[in-house]
């Protein structure tokens, strides 16, 4: 376990290289916009995938078919956590208690609410209180309030937000939004962690900061990671495998090198000019 | 936050009253609320018990409208259902008066739970329409049903078998004066429990669907059920403000559930402050004491100068709407918002700016 | 089947009555995203604003109903002015509940005014029965009709083409961002108000025409609006029209061949209403919120 | 406000609610100027005994919530007897009077307000709405007719004579159909397609006078051939005028003259209205009810003074109580209260509507 | 052409953000303005072309001059009548109207209405993909698309002053490159002047004529764009390169943090 760190961030029970997400075949259409067409890949325990492709290629639909948002009219989503659930069955809410916790692409906090609230609102499916014990703040509900305030502060220190936790999330900055919608993600203790776009609009020293995050709690933690990015040294550099998707066909798959001297995904996505952006 | 408290555990940091200063402000409220009977005349106290009642309506509808965000037009025709269970049962069946107001309460929340079912789809002014549409057909279920239009006459409330109207303590007692108390106790109940809630798992849930409802779901929140839950615990607290004004006034009459209540409610938690418990009380206090107010001008008015005497009917109606546009004009968060600029405006004096 | 044309024929005809009403409410809707409970009260000054200018003072008719319409309009400017735009960007329950606070406003100045006795209405709409088939049909509710099919066509050729209507619709969608392409969002109130108010005047003389000026009859017809226009979707100039013209025949169709002493025709179609929004929630024709995450 | 001010020698205090903005402020509005308006005459002609009456009164705008807490303020005041309004005000205070003692009259008619088992100290000065509805039907059954249909508000005041005009009905062979009237209709073609279908010959209108104007304009338009009968709320002047041409032949039932029927206890009102420029024509029927009303109350004050008796509440019951055949100068049947019955009314005339006016087709009937 | 002399700007009566911002945009060029998330770059932006005031903010110091003339106290509305138009973060375009319906908007403060038809056309020839999605709602549009329509719809204004707001925010690569080769010929062809805020320091240097970095509400670093390339700092926190030059990579940095030197 990680120094300074008391509880398991990761849930899952798999073992580093276990198969963990399993999406097979998947077709999504939105009226005639057929947004996904037979997108199948594999995600591992404890590695990082990333998901690239030019806008509209049907990235963050994907993911939201993850998150049970988007049904797939064809194909399957299988996540295995010692036991299978197909995911394309499941409502939203019930795929968060399975461990997949997500950040958005257009940050969707919980504006008029404290930072540590929306992180606490993260710790929702581990809390057993109801609406009466609740309402009198009495044995369980205070109990636990209290010891899950301690986990949030280890998340808190993790992720160096000690001076806001008390601060309304609207009225943060950008990229203070982005790192609360991390915590929040990481809260719920998922075995499987899906950002979209984490990075959209930092500078390079901000998104080293997220890389930092991002990588201490994938390698420290062991989380598994999804991660949509359009900045290609990011991607490059910190994940173990990509997927690249282009008008909702998968067009390639595999490490870092491979994605890179694919010519379909240059001339889709990365461009001839190689030089990163 | 204040500065200069640091707190070391965060059981201290997390409760409710966290300073001294805090603490002294609501013991200082409760003794105003435990001395203000001994010197009201029936007239104060019947004010006292309206807005003890509307205050309690106002934090039910709040929980669904300023918390949960799901507006709410159909808080007469609720309120209805809690003053009819508790009248009908009072005066049909003849079970005792206090067993009456939890019955109603469960009652109103299964109903409002049921009127719930459409928010499972619709959002915002649409679902806002749908509750008129609960509005109307309560009302009209009432009114079609075998207690017809004529009002139900609850029978007078007992203590150890007295009627509240003839049980004195020396110069203390009578209707208003006893149900002044049971007013307040299920106020201070409803009160603490509302602020307890919205620290605790549900309430933040309930917040979460009013700010984002998708985030809410992805992080597992279940939507169907906490929206539910949200019109089931609101209802019961507006059902709870049902049956106190039914017991309370000795008659229930659909007549003063209909469309203007809801709206009045409206009123009432916007112009305190939606979102807050708190308002919910200024809330209730404003919008009961200015009209009477109002009244009472309009008796002064009427021997010195009946000419603007004659006027004050319709000013009353006017500054009712005129205060409503001047509030939310200049200060649209409500009351609550208004206190909080006092205090922080205290806190840091000295040094305001 | 008389019987039914009749129904029919008098739903249809009421209906187009809502729908006026509804019309400028939606107007305003989709200019601003204002729900405006005041929409009944509109037609409250209209109405005895006419009233007052022919009746009272004396004028012709056409020269009153011009004067009122332009008093209309003004009433639509200053109310923006004094009352909307402080709240621009405010959360949308306050600016509902303004609109509630005009509604009082505005009544109890025509209280004030005019009393709450009712009175006759000059009857310069010709009100003779016309017999279609068998059935019976004052001529002043044709004239609702007949303004509500062009108002419905103005209305969509205006948002769909007019560069003033594109404006309108941009500035409901996104304030700051119309603000950013220069469009100035005052104005765009200004305008959506004084047309609402306009639709109002005239609605509310056709109301007067029918029922006489009577002070609740009229503003009572605004409580209609709300089944209608979330019926037809809250920002459909057609579906103001067809939520108006259904809601009419609703009515019509319970009050004829149900039976009387349930008086369904007040709740009828709230629970058609209800049954709708489950199978469509944005109403018949009301846009879709986008939300994507 | 006033405060307690006064002492019990000086004036003697009534509390009276009006609706002067309200859903009735229409009739409301000339009501209260009568209840005023008696006693600004009254005490201009000496009060009772020298002691002068005080009204303390508001508008409210028929909101129970309001109508009780103006009822408690001016309980507070020292008030002996109260002045009510409306149905809902009337029934939602019923109980409370009862308490406190406060005799109680108001503009509602509802026939268990005569019932003192039910309400024991409200006092009906118009006959009851059952009773008029039954008069009505009895007219009807006079003249032929044996389909009847009553139209109603869609409330407590408009049910309230429903029953017991079915019950008379179906007792003498009749029928009778119930349509209520929702509020802020503006046609009823819809459910006259069902009067015509079921060959109903009479309307019965509990209801005021716009929607009871609209109904008969919807009737004229669809040529509906059947006998209309406004009965307390709608026979009125401003009905007739709202009708119009469509209120040809309309019959009307009321417990009250009209103004200008000539009766002798109209005079002092047009004579008082004359002296401030005005006259009871122009104020109308409204303005009759409330001077009457109020001025019964303040005989049964009379008499408690007159008795040598301290002026409370009990007193006045009692003196009521003790009245019969009180004159009203024709405006009325003479009325008589008792210890068991507070229906001091008995009796309704019937108008007609003839060249736009009210005219007076039957003497006083009493109730059958 | 524009310049900013000393602006301070309150948010809430309280929120200080701007603390004497000073900056030249001059005629026909094209500005970056650089800075860290919250430095205040959108706020500039806002206080230029009138947008704070919906969000409760105010220039409560210095001025704002725009062809000599004071602009900072005019409306939104008159701002853009007189050639600034801002293309605002986050694309912000009208969900509910089609492609061609969000033009004619961008259009609503021309008086020659005759040329709109023209101007549309010249605005599907920068962006032929804008044209096969003429009819289609904008709320729909992917992400990139929406960007294309934000800054198509600026054109249509026929602005003097064009003011992009991080146009590059949640853009795939190949399209970056593509709106920013677009920037910089609508900059040539039409003459407009264009100020740029950019994340992307690497890509806004290279079409930048001249660049400000700001910092915490001040400009703490100006030049031209190879002056800036040569700064430590601004090569390690905003070109993310190490020391050598390179392009340092993601993985190291979980092992060191270095603060700017510019903030102490
Ligand atoms: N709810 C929806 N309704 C209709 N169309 C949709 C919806 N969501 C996505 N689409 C369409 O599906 C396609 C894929 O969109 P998606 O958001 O998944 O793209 P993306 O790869 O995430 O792009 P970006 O990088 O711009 O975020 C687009 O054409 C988009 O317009
Ligand atoms: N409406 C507002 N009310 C209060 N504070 C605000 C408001 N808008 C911005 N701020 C604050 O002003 C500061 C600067 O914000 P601004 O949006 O100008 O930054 P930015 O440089 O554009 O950042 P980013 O790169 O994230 O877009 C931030 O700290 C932000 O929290
Ligand atoms: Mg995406
Ligand atoms: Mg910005």
């Amino acid at each position: 376990m990680p120094r300074g760190f008391s509880h398991v961030l990761n849930s899952s029970p798999l073992q580093p290289g276990d198969l963990q997400l399993d999406i097979d075949n998947i077709y999504l259409a939105f009226g005639g916009v057929q947004a996904l067409s037979g997108v199948g890949f594999q995600v591992r325990q404890s590695e990082i995938t990333a998901i690239i492709g030019p806008n509209g290629a049907g990235k963050t639909s994907l993911l939201n078919c993850v998150s049970g948002l988007y049904h797939p009219q064809r194909g399957e989503i299988r996540f295995h956590n010692g036991r299978t659930h197909t995911l394309t069955n499941l409502r939203p809410y019930n795929i968060a208690r399975l461990g997949i916790a997500r950040s958005f692409q257009n940050i969707e906090l919980f504006k008029h609410m404290t930072v540590l609230d929306n992180l606490m609102l993260g710790r929702h499916i581990h809390l057993k209180s109801n609406i009466f014990s609740g309402g009198l703040y009495w044995g369980r509900a205070q109990r636990e309030e209290v010891e899950n305030r301690q986990f949030l502060e280890d998340i808190i220190d993790l992720l160096e937000i000690e001076s806001i936790r008390k601060q309304a999330v609207g009225t943060l900055s950008y990229g203070l939004q982005k790192r609360v919608e991390l915590g929040r993600a990481l809260a719920l203790q998922p075995s499987l962690l899906i950002l979209d776009e984490p990075m959209a609009g930092m500078n390079s020293e901000e998104k080293e900061d997220m890389a930092r995050f991002i990588l201490d709690v994938n390698e420290e933690h062991g989380v598994t990671i999804i991660i949509i990015e359009h900045d290609m040294g990011v991607v490059m550099d910190i994940s173990d495998h990509i997927v690249v998707l282009d008008f909702g066909v998968k067009i390639g798959d595999g490490t870092p090198d491979e994605v890179q001297r694919n010519p379909a995904v240059i001339k889709a996505y990365l461009g001839e000019d190689q030089g990163v952006i | 936050m204040e500065s200069g408290i640091f707190h070391t555990t965060y059981e201290s940091d997390m409760a409710l009253r966290r300073t001294p200063l805090m603490r002294w402000r609501i013991y200082l409220i409760v003794a105003v609320i435990v001395i203000l009977p001994f010197f009201g005349n029936s007239y104060t106290l019947t004010l006292a018990n309206q807005i003890g009642i509307v205050a309690i309506g106002a934090i039910g509808l709040n929980i669904l409208t300023g918390f949960t965000g799901q507006i709410s037009l159909g808080q007469g025709g609720f309120m209805a259902i809690g003053a009819y269970t508790s009248g009908v049962l009072a005066a049909s069946l003849g079970v005792p008066w206090w067993l009456t107001i939890p019955i109603a309460c469960v009652a109103t929340a299964v109903v409002g739970t049921l009127f719930g079912i459409p928010s499972l789809r619709l959002k915002g002014l649409y679902l806002a329409i749908a509750t008129l549409a609960a509005q109307q057909i309560i009302q009209w279920a009432i009114v079609r049903s075998p207690l017809g239009v004529d009002a139900v006459v609850v029978p007078p409330v007992t203590i150890f078998g007295t009627s509240l109207n003839k049980l004195r303590i020396g110069p203390f007692g009578g209707s208003d004066f006893w149900f002044y108390w049971i007013i307040y106790l299920f106020m201070f109940l409803t009160i603490l429990f509302a602020v307890n809630l919205f620290r605790t798992k549900v309430g933040r849930a309930f917040i979460a669907i009013r700010d984002q409802d998708i985030a809410a779901e992805v992080m597992g929140v279940n939507l169907f059920r906490y929206k539910l839950l949200s019109f089931a615990t609101s209802s019961f607290i507006v059902g709870l403000a049902g049956a106190l004004l039914g017991q309370y006034r000795g008659i229930v009459n659909y007549e003063r559930f209909t469309i203007e209540t809801s709206i009045f409610y409206l009123a009432v938690i916007i112009i305190g402050g939606l979102g807050s418990v708190s308002g919910s009380v200024y809330g209730a206090v404003f919008m009961v004491i200015i009209p009477a107010i109002l009244s009472n001008l309009g008796q002064a008015f009427s021997s010195s100068a009946p000419a603007i005497a004659r006027l004050v009917p319709f000013a009353q109606q006017a500054v009712f709407g005129l205060t409503i546009i001047l509030f939310l004009v200049l200060e649209p968060e409500g009351l609550a918002k208004i206190w909080r600029d006092i205090k922080d405006y205290f806190r840091l004096w000295p040094f305001s700016y | 089947m008389d019987k039914f044309l009749q129904l029919t024929l008098t739903g249809l005809t009421n209906g187009a009555i809502f729908a006026l009403v509804a019309l400028g409410f939606v107007l305003i809707y989709k200019a601003s995203d204002v729900i405006n409970f005041a929409q009944g009260d509109f037609l409250l000054v209209g109405a005895y604003l006419t009233f007052g200018l022919i009746s009272q003072v004396g004028l012709p008719w056409s020269v009153g109903m011009l004067i009122a319409i332009v008093v209309a309009v003004l009433l639509g400017i200053v109310v923006e002015r004094l009352v909307l735009r402080p709240l621009i960007g405010e959360p949308i329950i306050s600016v509902i509940m303004v609109t509630i606070g005009l509604s009082s406003l505005l009544r109890s100045v025509v209280i004030w005014i005019w009393g709450t006795m009712g009175a006759q209405f000059p009857s310069f709409l010709p009100s003779q029965p016309i017999n279609v088939f068998g059935a019976v049909v004052p001529a002043d509710r044709f004239i609702a009709i007949g303004l509500a099919a062009v108002l419905l066509v103005v209305f969509t050729l205006f948002f769909r083409y007019s560069r003033e209507g594109i404006a309108m619709r941009a500035t409901a969608d996104d304030q700051q961002a119309a603000l950013s392409m220069g469009i100035s969002v005052q104005k765009i109130f200004a305008i959506a108000w004084s047309i609402a108010a306009v639709t109002a005047v005239l609605a509310g003389i056709i109301v007067a025409n029918i029922t006489e000026l009577s002070f609740f009859a009229v503003s009572s017809i605004g409580l209609h609006v709300f089944p209608v226009v979330i019926l037809g979707g809250l920002d459909s100039i057609p579906g103001a029209i067809i939520g108006g013209l259904i809601i009419g025949l609703l009515e019509s169709y319970v009050g004829g061949y149900t039976p009387s002493a349930l008086a369904l025709r007040t709740v009828f179609p709230f629970i058609v209403l209800i049954i709708i929004l489950m199978i469509k929630p944005y109403g018949l024709f009301g846009e879709e919120r986008i939300e994507r995450v | 406000g006033g405060g307690d001010d006064g002492g019990g020698d000086e004036s003697i205090k009534v509390g009276a609610i009006f609706d002067l903005t309200g859903a009735t402020s229409d009739v409301g509005t000339p009501y209260s100027e009568g209840v005023k308006d008696f006693v600004a005459w009254y005490n201009d002609n000496g009060g009772v005994d020298g002691r002068s009456l005080e009204l303390v009164s508001a508008d409210y705008a028929y909101k129970v919530d309001q109508a009780e807490q103006l009822y408690t303020q001016y309980v507070n005041q020292g008030i002996v007897a109260f002045q009510g309004w409306g149905t809902g005000d009337t029934e939602a205070l019923r109980t409370r009077i009862a308490t406190d003692e406060i005799p109680f009259m108001s503009a509602s008619y509802s026939d268990v307000l005569g019932n003192p088992d039910e309400a024991p100290y409200n006092f009906l000065i118009g006959t009851g709405y059952a009773a008029q509805a039954i008069t009505a039907v009895q007219w009807g059954l006079d003249n032929g007719a044996s389909k009847f249909a009553i139209f109603h508000h869609d409330s407590p005041f408009g049910t309230s004579p429903v029953a017991g005009a079915t019950a008379f009905a179906e007792a003498n062979g009749a029928t009778m159909a119930e349509f209520p009237m929702p509020g802020g209709a503006t046609d009823f073609t819809a459910e006259l397609t069902q009067v015509q279908d079921a060959g109903i010959e009479y309307i019965l209108i509990q209801n005021v006078s716009s929607p009871a104007a609209t109904l008969v304009k919807n009737i004229k338009d669809f040529g509906l051939d059947v006998q209309v009968v406004c009965l307390n709320w709608c026979t009125d002047e401003l009905f007739a005028s709202l009708a119009g041409d469509a209120g040809e032949g309309v019959l009307g039932a009321s417990p009250f003259a009209f103004p200008g029927s000539g009766a002798a206890g109209l005079k002092e009102m047009d004579d008082y209205l004359q002296s401030k420029g005005s006259s009871l024509e122009e104020k109308g029927l409204r303005y009759v009810a409330g001077w009457l009303t109020m001025k019964v109350m303040t005989e049964g004050i009379e008499k408690v003074v007159a008795d040598g008796n301290e002026v409370t509440g009990p007193n006045i019951k009692a003196a009521l109580e003790s009245m019969s055949n009180i004159d009203t100068g024709n405006i009325t049947t003479p009325l008589s209260f008792s210890t068991t019955d507070h229906a001091s009314n008995k009796a309704v005339q019937f108008f007609q509507i003839e060249g736009g006016k009210w005219t007076a087709v039957s003497d006083l009937i009493t109730v059958p | 052409m524009l310049a900013l002399n000393n602006v301070e700007v309150i948010y809430n009566d309280v929120i200080l953000v701007l603390k004497g911002m000073s900056l030249e945009v001059p005629q026909g060029k094209i500005v970056a303005l650089l800075g860290s998330n919250g430095a205040g770059k959108s706020t500039t932006l806002k206080a230029i072309s009138g947008l704070l005031k919906p969000e409760d903010g105010e220039v409560t110091d210095g001025e704002i001059l725009f062809e000599g003339e004071k602009i900072h106290e005019l409306e939104a509305a008159n701002v853009v009548r007189r050639g600034i138009f801002q293309v605002m973060e986050g694309r912000r375009v009208f969900e509910h109207l089609d492609v061609e319906q969000n033009l004619i908007a961008g259009s609503y403060t021309r008086s020659d209405r005759q040329n709109v038809r023209q101007d549309i056309d010249v605005v599907y020839e920068y962006f032929p993909r804008l044209k096969e999605r003429r009819r289609q709602t904008a709320g729909y549009l992917s992400g990139g698309e929406q960007q294309m329509l934000a800054i198509g719809r600026a054109l249509m204004a026929r602005p003097k002053l064009m003011m992009l707001d991080e146009p590059s925010l949640g853009l795939a690569p190949l399209l970056v490159r593509e709106i920013f080769s677009i920037i910089r010929r609508i900059n040539q062809e039409q003459g407009t002047t264009i100020l740029l805020v950019e994340q992307n320091a690497r890509i806004a240097l290279d079409v930048a004529d001249y660049a400000y970095i700001m910092e915490n509400g001040r400009i703490v670093l100006t030049g031209e764009p190879a002056q800036l390339r040569d700064n430590a700092d601004v090569r390690e926190f905003y070109l993310g390169l190490n020391e050598v030059g390179t392009r340092k990579s993601y993985r190291d940095v979980k092992h060191y943090k270095r603060r700017k030197r510019w903030l102490s």
